[in-house]
């Protein structure tokens, strides 16, 4: 018999042309794709009972000169064999001007993480209703979360870690 | 404790009051906020200390910040702490306040406060329990009766300086300046 | 009536931790809230890039302070799953215990918010010393009051102490005896009622819409526990009922945070009647030339508000390339709460905050 | 919904007649756990200054300080961690990672000052100090937060079963005992890859051991390139400052090992079989190191003697690009590791292995050379722009008791088996030391005679002057012989070697050590007379000491040569003798007797050499 991983793993293999899907790990289904398909497999994921956001995520591979967004689905399901699965959802965008359309039309939640996505990486989310700043106050010419950003050289210039305390001035 | 010294008492009223009514503002800074509740409820009772928690920091004289400071958060000690009726004290809570802490290499939290606002004494530790709270409010007393807890005279002599440094952070700030000048320490009579 | 713009927050007697909601209100009625979290923003995420494994235990902890244990056991189970490090079935036990214990502390935190909130002194004061004696038995387990570090990778940092599980009981019981003292004066109490019930009311379908998970899912009738559906640690050892109530408003969430800490006494006696002996740790490797495989994991469980996650991408070096984590409070914090303030009255934001159970710490990170 | 009453809160009403819970702090202070996580406190006399702990701490709190009243020796720098209570999250991480257990986590956690500054500190365990603990009636909570401490409050401690390093070393595969007393097989099978990578998983990287190493190998690095499966890598590292891995990963002294922070509360890195196992592993070092010779500078050394440090001394001088020419009255290079250390822990392949890799490089070898015999050493003199001497100890010396003559001595004893024809050995053998050498013919002699007269009743006695505590041979050495059922007698020494009717060995008079050192640590044994042991025996071999042979020295020179008070060549800080020209290093002119320390002073003299040849 084929677990539920297998299973969806073939439903989405038919249903889409481009895109890669691998079980691993017995709970979990790993799903490349295309930026601008990203929406449909979301939204066909989420008409096949995964319906939680969990999570939108972005690693930053600076080598590839990519980054990869990372869309995290779980199932509100009590039925056991689809509560436990995992489905990752993949796809990479250059790193300059990065842009795609924004998945709140399928999952409402996704709007603080494409928020914090849009703040910290710098990713322009086509059709959000606010990319304003959620966390930072100061402003950063790198996103601050991007690989290349030095946070230890930025300390070093912003906040004058070392030497350990100087407040010659107060003290006079 | 010094419930002996009555008439160290009588001889300075007006520090009495600073020493023995520590009302605290009422504002998490960071995570040392935790170890709040506890001190301030049923087990440790920091009111028999004189310490109690105000809502705004109008009533306040003592402002605790409790951990690190990121930057948004600095804006709004800073509001704060100008709002604090004189006289005023701060204690900084663990590590992090007093160069960095975890946080040593984060770029939103600020690492050394005392270039922020005057602080009248440290406690060490992560978090401080809630007895290292208590021997620090006691040491607090000793300060304010030697009156070496002085920090908001300090920051009306050194309000350039402070201010410089708040702006160096945080760009522009859009309250007007607290003190229109710099303001000699002497100038200022300190109460009792 | 005229449209008022009104800053809640961050210093303000109604508010807990270091949040701010910008409240759009006509009279008393809330037309629109807006959260403004970063208050706490540290970077956790980009610091961790920067910290080998084995000093990112120190630090992942502090993600949350109120319940710090349920982030170390993230890291600590995505590590492993990375890693491939095996965790002997008594450190399993353990873990369990601990995190049981961790959430009735955390929930006597929560309730001693809400308690004070709605002006219940009385049962807010018990609450926090409740809390306390939990503390004190991670002080003795762990060596911290709140920050224990305690869970690590291949089990946990060190063995119970002599007699420790006799100082559980005890305090449990302690705790326990006092849960009639509880009902009668909070939960059974009409002003209790009168003023939670259909405040802050969410559907169970807007909150899946909206991500909601823990306690506000299980409040408007959806049966849905990590600890069940992905078991973890020792939990699929033990019998145990998921608490459900189904009118998803302050008043039902409230009841099933009673609930479930009555649970985890239940769940705490059970794990610790079958509670093998046996080794608590398998070594990991040494930790300066520590390297883990060029993998991705991802990682969940149930803390005490909810489904936790932690996203751990490594690219075989000795510092994890990116971790993410998927706090309950997140979404809790900025989609629902601004939904479920809408039409409510101003006197009633830090009830249903607190009700929400939001922490400030874990949405910012 | 029924149960909600206005009336059911007033059960709380009772709560006023409890008595209550407060803690009345700091009238009734109340104890932090056992466990607790507190400051820091550092026992110096355990601290080795390895600086681990500011390796791992994740906040940089803790900096390692140079202490100058503290005197730097193997195994211990003299520096000691500070903290930085600004930074530090009290975590733990320091005290699991302490090898030797000395940094803890106390219980005390009051620190509250107005001055920032105070919140470093370097922590110190003053108990032993009075004056800087209270006694427990004067503690009180608010002296405790300005002074500090309380006696014995210890917290959080190190724990070995949940260190984060590893105590235990991988067992290295040996032959058994029973089998490998019986033949000269190679007792030691190395390790193999899996094996090695878990071994060299230990490492700290503290790099304690390459202070107290002699000649400064990079230890921390070949062993890194070991755990990284790059052996290649590894053996470079080696080579960059020893060039006969395959020696020294066998018979080295392994000082390393000894200053190793592992082996204070548990067993020390096996650096020696890491570096075997990385010599072993190569096959061809010609490939796997791509060193070439410097470019030539025309000038020429002699090298007398191709021992280690004679084979050194040629390595580095011809890296250099200098010509050099070694001699050795021995057929093959090696010197006293040749005839030394028996098959059975260095074979003869080894030795070749890294000879044939010098001799690869450029060096010519001159073997089956006596100096003083086939070559003179004033035409060495001429010829040459510079000579080395690294002849060592050749000469075995004797005990003097009466009827020596009739025993073996060590030197001729090893070497014969070992290059020329194997000795015929009694049943019975007496050997008279308690140094490596004393076990490592008593061993050879117990193959003999396993191999001489099979299944017959045979037996093999050492008789040492040291005790057991005090003898020179190395821990492992004896556990091994040991093993293999050779009989030990410390603190006896010889008194008269007794002889039968046909003036054939009979058996050895001992009598009782008293002392073997004076109050000032010098050799000056002395005896119970009375106190008399007669061991059985038809064969003794005296293995008491060695000296060196300068014999091939004309008298003339011989006059000029200088020596130290313990009886050494004296050589100047390059390394030059008193003669002009000539050069020496290796047990001729130090105190330690093993390869590192010649291959250090290898170092020093062909550093010397090239700033003598290229006249600086």
């Amino acid at each position: 018999m084929k677990n539920t991983g297998q299973l969806l793993k073939e439903k989405l293999l038919l249903s889409f042309e481009d895109i890669q899907a691998e079980v691993s790990d017995e709970h979990r289904l790993t799903v490349n794709c295309r930026k601008d398909t990203v929406i449909t497999v979301l939204s066909f994921l989420n008409n096949s009972g995964y319906d939680h956001l969990a999570l939108i995520s972005c690693v930053d591979w600076i080598k590839d000169n990519v980054l990869e967004l990372v869309y995290i689905l779980t199932a509100y399901a009590e039925d056991k064999g689809k509560a436990k699965m995992n489905i990752l959802v993949k796809t990479r965008i250059t790193r300059e001007k990065p842009g795609l359309h924004t998945v709140i039309p399928v999952f409402e939640n996704a709007e603080p993480y494409e928020r914090e996505l849009h703040e910290l990486y710098g990713i322009h989310f086509m059709g959000h209703p606010r990319l304003t700043p959620l966390f930072l106050e100061r402003e950063y010419k790198i996103p601050p979360f991007r690989k290349d950003f030095d946070t230890r050289k930025y300390v070093q210039e912003v906040f004058d870690q070392i030497p350990f305390v100087e407040d010659k001035k107060a003290e006079k | 404790m010094d419930r002996n010294n009555l008439g160290k008492w009588l001889k300075s009223p007006g520090k009495m009051g600073q020493k023995y009514s520590l009302h605290a503002l009422y504002f998490c800074t960071g995570c040392g906020i935790i170890e709040i509740p506890p001190s301030i409820t049923t087990r440790w009772d920091a009111e028999r200390f004189g310490v109690i928690p105000v809502a705004t920091p109008r009533q306040a004289n003592l402002f605790l910040i409790t951990g690190y400071v990121s930057v948004k958060t600095l804006r709004y000690i800073i509001r704060s702490y100008e709002q604090m009726p004189e006289p005023k004290f701060t204690v900084g809570f663990g590590s992090c306040p007093i160069n960095g802490g975890m946080y040593w290499d984060s770029y939103n939290t600020i690492k050394h406060l005392d270039k922020y606002i005057p602080v009248d004494g440290w406690i060490a530790g992560c978090m401080p329990r809630p007895e290292a709270v208590f021997v620090a409010v006691t040491h607090l007393w000793t300060l304010i009766d030697k009156g070496m807890a002085d920090g908001y005279n300090k920051y009306r002599a050194n309000y350039q300086y402070y201010r410089e440094n708040q702006e160096k952070i945080l760009g522009k700030l859009e309250w007007p300046p607290l003190f229109s000048k710099n303001i000699k320490h002497e100038e200022y009579r300190t109460i009792a | 009536m005229r449209e008022l713009e009104l800053y809640f927050g961050p210093q303000h007697l109604g508010m807990v931790g270091n949040f701010s909601i910008t409240l759009n209100v006509e009279g008393d009625r809330i037309v629109k809230a807006t959260a403004n979290p970063g208050f706490l923003h540290r970077g956790f995420e980009k610091l961790m890039e920067q910290r080998t494994w084995i000093q990112n235990f120190p630090l992942v902890c502090r993600i949350n302070v109120v319940e710090p244990d349920h982030m170390e056991l993230m890291y600590a189970m995505a590590v492993e799953k990375l890693a491939g490090i095996e965790v002997p079935e008594r450190a399993r036990f353990i873990r369990s215990i601990y995190l049981e214990l961790a959430r009735i502390g955390s929930h006597l935190f929560g309730l001693w918010a809400y308690a004070n909130m709605l002006g219940f002194d009385t049962v807010a004061n018990w609450a926090m010393y409740h809390r306390d004696l939990v503390l004190d038995l991670f002080e003795e387990l762990t060596g911290g009051r709140v920050y224990h570090i305690y869970i690590w990778p291949g089990g946990v940092r060190r063995d119970f102490p002599e007699g420790f599980k006799d100082r559980i009981i005890n305090t449990l019981h302690t705790i326990g005896s006092c849960v009639p003292d509880y009902d009668n004066t909070f939960f059974n109490n009409r002003v209790f009622y009168k003023r939670a019930k259909n405040i802050g009311k969410i559907t169970c379908e807007e909150a899946k819409r909206m991500g909601a998970v823990g306690q506000v899912l299980r409040a408007t009738g959806m049966k849905q526990d990590i600890r069940k559906t992905e078991p973890y640690a020792a939990y699929d050892q033990v019998d145990w009922e998921i608490p459900v109530r189904t009118d998803g408003d302050a008043y039902s969430r409230i009841w099933v945070v009673r609930d479930e800490m009555i649970e985890s006494v239940h769940m705490i006696f059970k794990l610790l009647d079958k509670m093998p002996e046996g080794e608590v740790y398998n070594k990991i490797p040494n930790p300066f030339k520590w390297k883990i495989p060029d993998k991705d994991a991802y990682v969940r469980c149930e803390s005490s508000r909810g489904e936790l996650g932690l996203y751990l991408v490594s690219n075989g070096g000795d510092k994890p390339y990116r971790a993410h984590f998927r706090t309950p409070s997140y979404n809790h914090g900025l989609t629902i709460l601004e939904k479920a303030l809408e039409n409510e009255s101003i006197a009633d934001v830090g009830n249903i905050m607190i009700s929400l159970y939001i922490t400030a710490p874990e949405i910012d990170r | 919904m029924t149960g909600n009453s206005i009336l059911s809160p007033f059960n709380a009403v009772k709560y006023l007649f409890v008595k209550p819970k407060t803690i009345r702090y700091p009238f009734e202070p109340k104890e932090p756990a056992q466990r607790y996580r507190g400051f820091h406190v550092n026992d110096w006399e355990k601290c080795t200054g390895c600086g681990n702990c500011a390796d791992i701490c994740p906040n940089q709190a803790i900096q390692m300080i140079k202490m100058p009243e503290l005197e730097s020796k193997s195994g211990q720098k003299n520096e000691r961690p500070r903290l930085d209570y600004g930074r530090c999250c009290f975590c733990g991480l320091c005290v699991d990672i302490c090898p030797p257990g000395s940094l803890k986590l106390t219980r005390d956690y009051f620190h509250i000052h107005f001055d920032p500054k105070t919140f470093v500190f370097i922590p110190k365990d003053q108990k032993t100090e009075p004056g800087k603990y209270m006694s427990a009636e004067d503690y009180s909570v608010l002296k405790a937060s300005l002074s500090h401490r309380k006696k014995d409050y210890e917290g959080f401690v190190s724990d070995l079963k949940f260190a984060l390093f590893e105590p235990d070393r991988v067992t290295m595969p040996m032959i058994d005992p029973d089998v490998r007393k019986l033949s000269f097989i190679e007792q030691v099978v190395g390790y193999n890859p899996e094996e090695a990578k878990k071994e060299a998983s230990r490492c700290l990287e503290c790099r304690l051991c390459e202070e107290a190493c002699p000649a400064h190998l990079k230890i921390s690095d070949y062993i890194q390139a070991i755990y990284e499966d790059k052996p290649e890598e590894s053996l470079k590292k080696i080579y960059e400052d020893n060039p006969i891995p395959s020696i020294c990963g066998r018979v080295c002294m392994a000082y390393c090992e000894q200053a190793c922070s592992l082996s204070i509360r548990g067993e020390a890195l096996s650096v020696r079989w890491l570096k075997r196992y990385a010599a072993d592993t190569i096959k061809d070092f010609i490939t796997a190191l791509e060193l070439k010779p410097g470019t030539s500078t025309g000038k020429k050394i002699a090298v007398i003697g191709a021992g280690p440090g004679g084979l050194s001394v040629a390595y580095f001088l011809r890296l250099k690009g200098h010509e050099v020419n070694v001699y050795d009255a021995l057929p093959g290079g090696g010197g006293t590791m040749r005839t030394g250390p028996p098959v059975y822990r260095l074979p003869l392949e080894s030795i070749d292995k890294d000879v044939n890799y010098i001799r690869s490089l450029g060096v010519e070898f001159i073997f089956n050379t006596r100096i003083g015999k086939d070559v003179f050493f004033e035409d060495l003199l001429k010829e040459y722009d510079a000579v080395f001497l690294g002849t060592g100890n050749t000469k075995s010396r004797s005990t003097k008791v009466k009827n020596y003559e009739k025993c073996e001595l060590a030197f001729d004893f090893l070497s014969d088996n070992k290059i020329g024809k194997q000795r015929k050995v009694g049943k019975e053998i007496i050997v008279i030391g308690g140094g490596n050498v004393a076990l490592d013919v008593a061993r050879e002699a117990l193959r003999l005679q396993n191999i001489q007269y099979p299944g017959e009743n045979i037996a093999v006695k050492t008789v040492s002057l040291e005790d057991w505590h005090e003898m020179p041979a190395t821990k492992e050495e004896i556990e091994e012989a040991k093993e293999e059922k050779i009989q030990f007698n410390p603190a006896w020494g010889p008194k008269e070697v007794v002889l039968d009717n046909d003036g054939n060995v009979k058996g050895l008079l001992c009598k009782k050590v008293k002392s073997v050192f004076d109050k000032e640590g010098r050799f000056a044994p002395t005896f119970y007379e009375e106190n008399e042991m007669f061991l059985e025996g038809d064969m003794i071999i005296e293995a008491v000491g060695q000296a060196p042979d300068f014999s091939f020295i004309p008298e003339n020179l011989f006059e000029k040569l200088e020596f130290t008070e313990r009886k050494k060549v004296k050589v100047d800080e390059k390394g030059m003798t008193s003669i002009r020209k000539v050069f020496a290093g290796g047990d001729i002119v130090n105190v330690n007797l093993d390869a590192v320390t010649a291959i250090a002073d290898a170092k020093v003299a062909s550093v010397g050499i090239d700033a003598f040849l290229s006249g600086k």
